[in-house]
């Protein structure tokens, strides 16, 4: 498990179907589009005005402000394509990406009416803490940060299926698999599938149900990882390595 | 159709101290920033800014709302992120610059009954979470949702790729973001154009916002920053 | 006063202001636009999605279906534009219209966040009844007429200065301004200014303010065909003829 | 992206005995004539349509939503106007038809809410009108509100210009009108385009509906009524 962010986002992608409209957060999330299958077309939702990002660019032009500059002055207008970039074709984190090809782009009224109208499939977001009904709190640590909610409370109210990728615990070695939340939540009951890098959840009458773990990781090792109500499914699956 | 292009000196007379003022752009992308520079070289302050974020400050890109952050000239902000401005979040803990947090759908749609007549809507978005606190609820079709009321500012700031000069804009891309909502939610609507074209160059199909929200066009500078 | 429609039509013109963004209803104030004096430049609203109406096409297409489906064969797709004509190209009453240079096209939540978001200057409308305090009724005659009410309660909903050109009575004779509206409603104290063949009145302090005459009518003819509170302005207009 | 197109005959199969309809359209412009067409020659009956109009009669365009009102396929309509079709009158004062009268605004309002996962909206519109009778009203900030709700139907017939098998869509004029808002608030959305084109062929900023809200395409025929 040599590098767990990648383990956690080859075990997501599994989870994605053909022809689903996806929303990917920050972090992890976006690595999930790294590993789907060959011939597993999604399509990936950009809240700020985007459906059908191909990804980030290669180069990276953001590396200081004369190059990113440089770049704006030979990327704007119609000097250049979605295929190519463009200084107005961002990601909501603000960094250069392309399109794939039956891609297109519209406001934010418009972009919100995707997940919260139930538009959207699924979403894979972090977490700071994931409660056993489903809570999730991942926006706020009151006193240390204050980064404001963004679209994630937006994307939770409407989306039908939500996955968390997250380590199974904080740096610090507490759980975030909890019974209840003890951070500000983003969103109540709202949390479907919880892939870790040790075993994957899914959350069911109020309890996480172990359906997937790593090889090699114990049963006893992931209960007292987790501070919540824990099943371990009769049909184990084996997660991906 | 008449001409709305006016000087940037011009359209800074609009913003006054105390202003509410709305801004385009979700982070860089889209963001006014040739009225937002020459705003930060104003004495203009305590402005009560309504915007997506606060700017990206990493990299010196700093005329984007981050050059009213740095300058200090924000008294109150309404947004929904500010991870991109560490220094935002430095006058926020501190306690100088007050922020009002708000989730992006709710924002957007807050914007947009501002400019519609619509006087409150009923979403499920914060259910749960701080954002209930003191809202008024209401059970719709078995399902809890809370209310939210419209949001309006005396001027808004918007950037388009391309105008003609009665104000018809097309953007790029993820550009166009908040123009179309918040052209219909100011008291006075200044757009900057990348390029300005006459009356009549742009087909009627391929305008994404409708000059008549617009009040005045500002020539954007070759410079990008 | 040959023909009082053109006269009624006439007398609204000048009550439009260069650079008014104006929706024109249905029969008399659609003709309002024959009438704007050289060089003001009003923008018409289409409800049905378009800003900068010119007008109605010159040439009768709608004459009969084959010559319609005609028109529709060879105005299509890419075919022609706005300054011709296009299958695609109507006004609310479904009638093919061109736009002038600088118009615009949208869907219909755009068209009416126009008049109930306050964009709209002004509308022009027709009235079955008015009321001095400025209720109107031009939509239902319960158990006669049954069309439903379009937008045009909508338009009154936002809309800054409303202006009805209507009849001064109706054709039997009945008295169409009245102390109350017997009909039912389209919307409640929304008129500004009447327009009618015999006078001009404004409505305020839920009065009939009569401010211009036309040639040759008198005070004593507009008291009897008004069943309200009229007062006569001291400093009485003529209308144009 | 997946190729969403589809005969229509297989669009036929998911409207049903008492479904209820969304049909774009403002009168005759933007009809989808050719899904329209197609179903008033099908046995399926008890409509419930939710529509701007029931359609133009005169002249013998009777391929708009006067043809289903003609074979009285319809038994409860949603709509706005029906001043361009003497034979729903007609059936509407025999009571024959069932016709529930909305505002447009309104109406396009409420449409956009069940798409957009809105419970409901205060509008001021209707307010002291028959159309207040037996709705919530709320005062905010010392102005009278109606509470409207969401409209939702089973089933949407839309009418683009053209669209890539995506179902990307870009719409002539006046037809885009309820486009929009009809293909977010359906189960089913059904895009009749007059030219079908690849994916791809279409920019992203071109695009007027994203592909995303459409489940299938049906090509027009190449005749017009």
């Amino acid at each position: 498990m040599a590098n767990y962010r990648e383990t956690i986002a080859k075990n997501v992608a599994p989870l994605l179907k053909d022809g689903d409209f996806v929303n990917l957060g920050v972090g992890i999330p976006t690595l999930v589009g790294n590993f789907l299958p060959e011939g597993v077309d999604i399509i990936l939702h950009g809240e700020n005005g985007s459906a059908g990002i191909r990804g980030r660019l290669a180069e990276n032009v953001y590396e200081d402000a004369d190059t990113f500059l440089e770049w704006e002055r030979t990327h704007k207008g119609e000097m250049t394509d979605y295929t190519v970039g463009h200084k107005d074709l961002l990601d909501a984190g603000s960094r250069p990406i392309t399109l794939v090809p039956g891609a297109c782009n519209f406001d934010i009224v418009t972009s919100f009416t995707m997940p919260r109208g139930g538009h959207l499939d699924k979403t894979v977001l972090g977490a700071m803490q994931v409660a056993q009904n489903g809570d999730l709190a991942n926006w706020l640590v009151p006193g240390q940060m204050a980064t404001g909610m963004g679209g994630a409370m937006d994307i939770l109210a409407g989306t039908k299926t939500v996955i968390i990728a997250t380590t199974l615990t904080a740096k610090n070695g507490k759980p975030k698999l909890l019974r209840e939340c003890t951070l500000p939540l983003t969103a109540v009951k709202c949390v479907s599938t919880v892939v870790t890098e040790k075993c994957i959840a899914e959350i069911r009458d109020e309890r996480f149900h172990i359906v997937s773990m790593y090889p090699g990781v114990t049963e006893q090792e992931i209960r007292e990882a987790i501070d919540a109500d824990v099943i371990f499914d009769d049909n184990m699956q084996i997660m991906v390595e | 159709m008449k001409n709305k292009v006016i000087t940037i000196d011009k359209a800074m007379t609009f913003v006054k101290d105390g202003s509410s003022l709305m801004m385009t752009g979700f982070g860089q992308s889209g963001s006014p920033r040739h009225l937002i520079r020459a705003l930060s070289k104003t004495d203009v302050k305590n402005l009560h800014t309504i915007s997506d974020d606060l700017g990206v400050a990493e990299h010196g890109f700093d005329q984007t709302i981050s050059a009213l952050v740095n300058n200090k000239q924000i008294s109150k902000a309404e947004c929904c992120f500010i991870g991109q401005n560490p220094e935002a979040s430095r006058q926020y803990i501190e306690g100088t610059l007050d922020i009002d947090f708000i989730p992006m759908g709710t924002f957007a749609e807050r914007i947009r009954a501002g400019g519609a007549g619509i006087g409150g809507f009923y979403t499920k978005t914060g259910i749960g979470t701080v954002v209930e606190e003191g809202k008024e609820t209401k059970v719709i079709n078995g399902e809890k949702y809370l209310l939210e009321l419209p949001l309006r500012a005396d001027v808004a700031f918007l950037h388009a790729y391309k105008a003609d000069k009665a104000g018809n804009a097309i953007f790029k891309y993820t550009a166009r973001n908040y123009n179309t909502i918040m052209a219909t939610a100011a008291d006075t609507v200044i757009l900057e154009a990348e390029k300005i074209v006459e009356i009549g160059d742009i087909e009627p199909d391929e305008v994404q916002l409708p000059g008549v929200f617009v009040d005045y066009v500002v020539e954007a500078e070759e410079d990008i920053l």
